[in-house]
């Protein structure tokens, strides 16, 4: 990793040019307060220096322990200076889960926001067709968060009942 | 967005068809659905389903210790089972800071460079068979794939389940003659190689078919985020083995194809160019590899008790070129034998994101090319 | 440019192959200076049968030693744990007091089944395996026709001989054996102290 | 040898005679033809499935059907059982009608063609004097089945496949006829037996520079009539299913199979009549050189099947209408200088103007398929 993409770097070049923007570094990564994430994105995309046009992975996380909250986490790397990656997270609470969709800044993000909506029930707002994607459509809650309980079949446990 | 002007001028008041393409049809690659809207034979809306393979891959996985994740991985994309293997094991080594010895590292690039052939004829002769050849193309592909899982199977126990890696290196060494027989099935490649594009190359019906359609613009898919030989296809200069130069890749020379329009037939095209690069790399780490530990004693341990592998707090994104494109798993660890989150970024999944982009304003016939020169298969897709 | 060249060309692809497919059209083509077209590549299977690798794995089996009674199995349990799809299941032979029974000196399963249409034959179970007692088996002509009659192995059926796992597997094999008779020297050596 | 089968239906009808009033016999004649026909065709087309199985699996390092009998050939007769036995599905809310009808209309037609075809000298059912435009009429009545099954399947697949078989057949049937006018200009008959008769003594149609370019006109045609690879896109499993037979199962879905490969057959036998001298040749028995002519003409279809992919839509119609077509007239043209130019100068002189319309035709209608390409190989 360059000295440019150093989540500290990337700290103080982004709060110096987006102005009124306080981040916070969590091991490589930065804490972006969710409705600051589409300036953030598209400042990293288009500034000369990162030019981060490609968002490699996207996905939710869900907290449950010390300060419950669900996450999603960005990689970013540029196919133009194939650096990377600059790792962005954004909380939301459990209760009220909304946050912008990054659609509009890089369209790979619209299958992936949908799986984590349909997992993880994040509703990102501002996407194009937040459908489910791998559930059904007339499927109940959202199977990978910490407290959905699973079914449990075994079959041959089930036999030697 | 849609560039193509899809709605031809109309003397007669007409109605649209909406068509269903899958789940059960010959082409979709799996249980893959396109809903489609046709204007006679043109296609002006697509709108892809899926979930119908999905099991939560990685909710079973959190149930689960790390080693335990590892044959699963075999079943995303059930083509490249080695990569799949080592993009895990690269995660995890990433997330615990393992070190891998030197042979485990050529036994690795020995195996994904055969996946990589193993992926690309194989999809080259689906493509062709939704072209309309009747399995000529892909059972000369199947022949020479199956020389190469022979191979698999030998080093592994098993043709594509193959469960292979482990975290510091590989779970056993080659067996003996395994080299020679991967030498001849590599030396033979390039006459095979010629062979198929006799068929295919120059042939006239499939120039027709596949140039100019499903055009991917440079810039869509970057944003989109596509990538593997549809992204070079595009004429992006985006190989993660150069990238990020993972396991040993930097010490091998080889080259990256680049089409110039980003059609089908370029993406047929790269693909045939990366198979002649990977014989290329094969030629030579087979012939350098070393002799060694093929699996570190920390890496021993781990697969003799599972359960003692407890990774410490933190996360990890690993990603390594996997024949359909780069190939991420993100961990969380908590801290216990179990991973707290374990995601796939599937290739495959994120490359259908433009489907409907490349389709719109070609006919059904060209949709159906489209989707196979994506080059998805479900088990990914899915998950 | 002669219009259709590469359908052409194509056909003569095919058109070799076909006659590669026959033998007299092998010595044709090599009379004619073509090499390298495969031919036939089918092996009918019933009457012809590939020899699978050495390290072919398809579903474990318990490994004894001498007698059926003498099994490696100590139902640890270990491999019914780390099992990823949870396909064993193991009881400890007990006495009416719940004590284990012992048998050779050690403890022994009461049942240990494997159901077969779960197992995905990842050979973890091997793996981790600390007596070597559970090892992979290469015989997959399984075909049934119910599913828990005959797709879950129960322990009679999952017992096979070491000699058997020597005639299979002979390079593991004596890699096992090399491993059980060091730890016998050392519990030997051990036991006077 | 040669007049083997006209002798042997000679005995039986003076056989006959003796019992049966002089009246019947021209039909009991017509009868034994009918009959033979009607055996010979299931035969045919059964053959036809194996012999494409076996030289497709070769040609894909297989070895096709070899369980069935002695080289698999028990294998279309297992099949016909099978088929006999299955079950027969009629969707709902489909034209049970036109459903059930569309099969039987493609197998007649299919077996009425037979009719004309000189299988040997001699062996000509009816000698029609419009031999040729009988067998034209009745091949494009095949059209009537697929249109007729699609439609009543009820089955967006099936409706996608009729359309394409419609659109296709009849444009295919016009360069078909052009490419036929040729032979007609040379012989002035249409009967196919005079035809035939015309070509004695290896002066076989396809060695003159317009025969040979009539010969692949009509043969291209005759493929994409018949609808076969590449030409196959009624039924492109990969787009849409099966097209008009998606719906269909067990007998009627052997109808149209069997409709559908006499057809193939039959255009193969027309192919060989016309331009190879049909039943013409030295040493063998007439019967056995037409078979060998046809049968070579059908290996060649099941070798298209075996190497080539398909066309689309677009692409057929623009080859139909910009290629073949113009062409064929061409090709008119060349054949009507020909019949009243000196030797010297017609031979070059045809083939100068084919060749050169040849290619800047194949030109102009696919054009895509002359761009070049550059790979660049980065680091």
């Amino acid at each position: 990793m360059n000295d440019l993409l150093r989540p500290d770097a990337t700290q103080q070049a982004l709060q110096q040019r987006v102005p009124g923007l306080t981040l916070t570094i969590e091991g490589d990564a930065l804490i972006i307060p969710a409705d600051r994430l589409l300036e953030v994105g598209r400042f990293l995309k288009e500034s000369e220096p990162y030019r981060l046009d490609y968002l490699s992975n996207l996905c939710a996380v869900d907290f449950v322990v010390e300060g419950a909250h669900l996450e999603t986490v960005y990689h970013l790397y540029s196919m133009e200076k194939k650096h990377g990656p600059v790792v962005l997270k954004v909380r939301v609470p459990r209760d009220n889960p909304h946050q912008p969709s990054v659609v509009s800044v890089w369209r790979g993000a619209e299958y992936q926001e949908r799986e984590a909506y349909d997992l993880y029930g994040i509703i990102y707002d501002g996407h194009p067709d937040l459908r489910r994607i791998l559930m059904w459509d007339g499927f109940d809650g959202h199977p990978m968060r910490k407290d959905y309980v699973q079914e449990d079949q075994d079959a041959l446990e089930e036999r030697h009942a | 967005m849609h560039s193509r002007n899809v709605m031809p001028e109309q003397a007669l008041e007409t109605q649209l068809l909406e068509l269903n393409i899958g789940p059960q049809h010959p082409s979709t690659h799996g249980v893959f659905r396109m809903e489609v809207v046709l204007d006679g034979e043109n296609v002006v809306k697509l709108k892809p389903v899926m979930g119908y393979l999905h099991r939560n891959h990685e909710q079973l996985a959190e149930d689960m210790t790390y080693i335990g994740s590892m044959p699963f991985t075999d079943r995303l994309d059930y083509f490249c089972a080695m990569t799949n293997n080592l993009a895990y094991a690269i995660a995890v080594e990433k997330l615990v800071g393992l070190d891998v010895p030197e042979r485990a590292q050529y036994i690795r690039v020995i195996m994904s460079e055969l996946t990589r052939l193993v992926n690309h004829t194989a999809v080259t002769g689906f493509l062709l068979n939704d072209l309309g050849a009747f399995f000529t193309p892909t059972l000369y592909a199947f022949r020479e794939r199956e020389k190469i899982l022979d191979l698999f199977e030998a080093a592994s126990g098993s043709r594509m389940m193959c469960n292979y890696m482990r975290f510091g290196g590989v779970r056993e060494d080659l067996p003996d003659g395994f080299l020679e027989g991967a030498c001849e099935v590599v030396d033979y490649y390039p006459k095979f190689l010629d062979e198929f594009e006799k068929l295919l190359t120059e042939n006239e019906i499939l120039r027709a078919r596949t140039q100019r359609v499903g055009i991917l613009p440079k810039e869509l898919a970057v944003s989109a985020s596509v990538t593997g030989p549809m992204l070079r296809a595009s004429g992006v200069n985006y190989d993660i083995r150069k990238v990020d130069r993972y396991s040993i890749y930097d010490r091998f020379d080889f080259k990256i194809p680049l089409g110039s329009i980003g059609d089908v037939y370029d993406r047929y095209y790269v693909r045939i160019l990366e198979m002649r690069e990977s014989v290329k790399i094969l030629d030579k780490v087979l012939r350098d590899i070393p002799s060694g530990e093929y699996l570190s004693p920390r890496g021993k341990a781990i697969s003799k008790a599972p359960r003692t592998f407890k990774p410490p707090k933190g996360e990890a994104y690993g990603r390594i070129e996997s024949p359909k494109g780069e190939l991420g798993f993100y961990l969380v660890s908590d801290g216990s034998v179990n991973p707290y989150r374990y995601h796939v970024r599937p290739p495959s999944f994120i490359n259908l994101t433009i489907l409907e982009d490349m389709c719109l304003g070609h006919k059904v016939a060209d949709a159906v090319i489209i989707l196979g020169s994506v080059d998805i298969v479900m088990g990914e897709v899915d998950r | 440019m002669i219009p259709g060249q590469g359908l052409l060309k194509g056909l003569a692809v095919t058109l070799t192959n076909f006659v590669a497919s026959y033998p007299w059209g092998q010595r044709l083509l090599k009379l004619i200076g073509i090499n390298g077209i495969s031919g036939m590549f089918t092996v009918e299977y019933p009457e012809q049968q590939v020899k699978p690798a050495e390290r072919f794995r398809y579903f474990p089996f318990l490994v004894y030693d001498g007698t059926p009674d003498n099994l490696r199995c100590v139902a640890c349990k270990i491999c019914e744990q780390e099992c990823p799809p949870q396909c064993i299941y193991i009881e400890m032979e007990k006495d009416e007091q719940g004590r284990p029974v012992k048998q050779h000196g050690r403890t022994l399963p009461k049942r240990f089944d494997i159901d077969v249409s779960v197992c995905m034959s990842c050979r973890i179970c091997v793996d981790v395996c600390p007596f070597d007692a559970i090892e992979m088996d290469n015989d997959f002509e399984l075909g049934a026709y119910d599913r828990f009659q005959s797709l879950v192995f129960e322990k009679d059926k999952l017992l096979k001989s070491a000699e058997y796992f020597a005639q299979i597997k002979p390079t593991e094999a004596a890699e096992v054996n090399a491993r059980l008779a060091a730890k016998a020297k050392k519990t030997a050596t051990d036991k006077p102290v | 040898m040669d007049q083997l089968f006209v002798s042997l239906k000679q005995q039986f009808l003076d056989l006959s005679s003796r019992f049966l009033p002089e009246s019947l016999l021209p039909w009991i004649s017509m009868l034994i033809s009918i009959a033979v026909i009607a055996t010979i065709a299931p035969i045919i087309m059964m053959y036809f499935t194996w012999l494409e199985r076996k030289v497709i699996a070769r040609m894909q390092n297989r070895f096709g059907p070899n369980r069935a009998g002695k080289f698999g050939l028990l294998q279309p007769i297992a099949d016909g059982i099978k088929m006999l036995t299955k079950e027969d599905i009629v969707p709902a809310g489909a034209d049970r009608l036109a459903h059930f009808l569309a099969p039987v209309l493609a197998v007649i037609p299919a077996l009425l063609v037979f009719a004309v075809l000189p299988f040997g000298r001699n062996m000509t059912a009816i000698d029609l004097n419009i031999g040729l435009l009988f067998f034209l009429a009745m091949s494009s009545i095949g059209t009537f089945a697929v249109f007729a099954g699609g439609w009543a399947s009820r089955s967006k697949f099936s409706l996608l496949g009729a359309m394409r078989s419609v659109a296709q057949i009849i444009s295919y049937e016009v360069p078909m006829v052009l490419a036929v006018v040729v032979v007609i200009m040379m012989t002035g008959t249409l009967s196919t037996n005079a035809i035939v008769e015309a070509q004695e003594s290896l002066r076989w149609f396809v060695f003159t520079p317009w025969g040979f370019v009539g010969f692949l006109l009509f043969f291209i045609a005759g493929v994409a009539e018949v609808n076969r690879t590449p030409f196959d896109l009624p039924e492109g499993e990969s787009e849409i299913v099966a097209g008009f037979h998606t719906e269909y199962s067990g007998m009627k879905f052997a109808l149209f199979y069997m409709g559908e490969f006499l057809g193939a057959f039959a255009m193969a036998g027309l192919a060989a009549t016309l331009f190879l001298g049909g039943w013409q040749g030295p040493l063998l028995p007439s019967w056995l050189w037409f078979l060998l002519k046809t049968y070579a003409l059908v290996f060649v279809m099941i070798w298209f099947r075996g190497t080539f992919p398909r066309l689309r839509i677009d692409q057929l119609m623009n080859f139909a209408w910009k290629c073949l077509l113009p062409l064929s007239m061409i090709n008119v043209g060349v054949a009507g200088l020909w019949l009243y130019l000196p030797a010297i100068i017609r031979w070059p002189l045809a083939i100068v103007i084919l060749w050169t319309s040849a290619v800047w035709l194949t030109r102009l209608a696919l054009p895509v398929q002359w761009e070049r390409r550059t790979y660049q190989l980065a680091e």
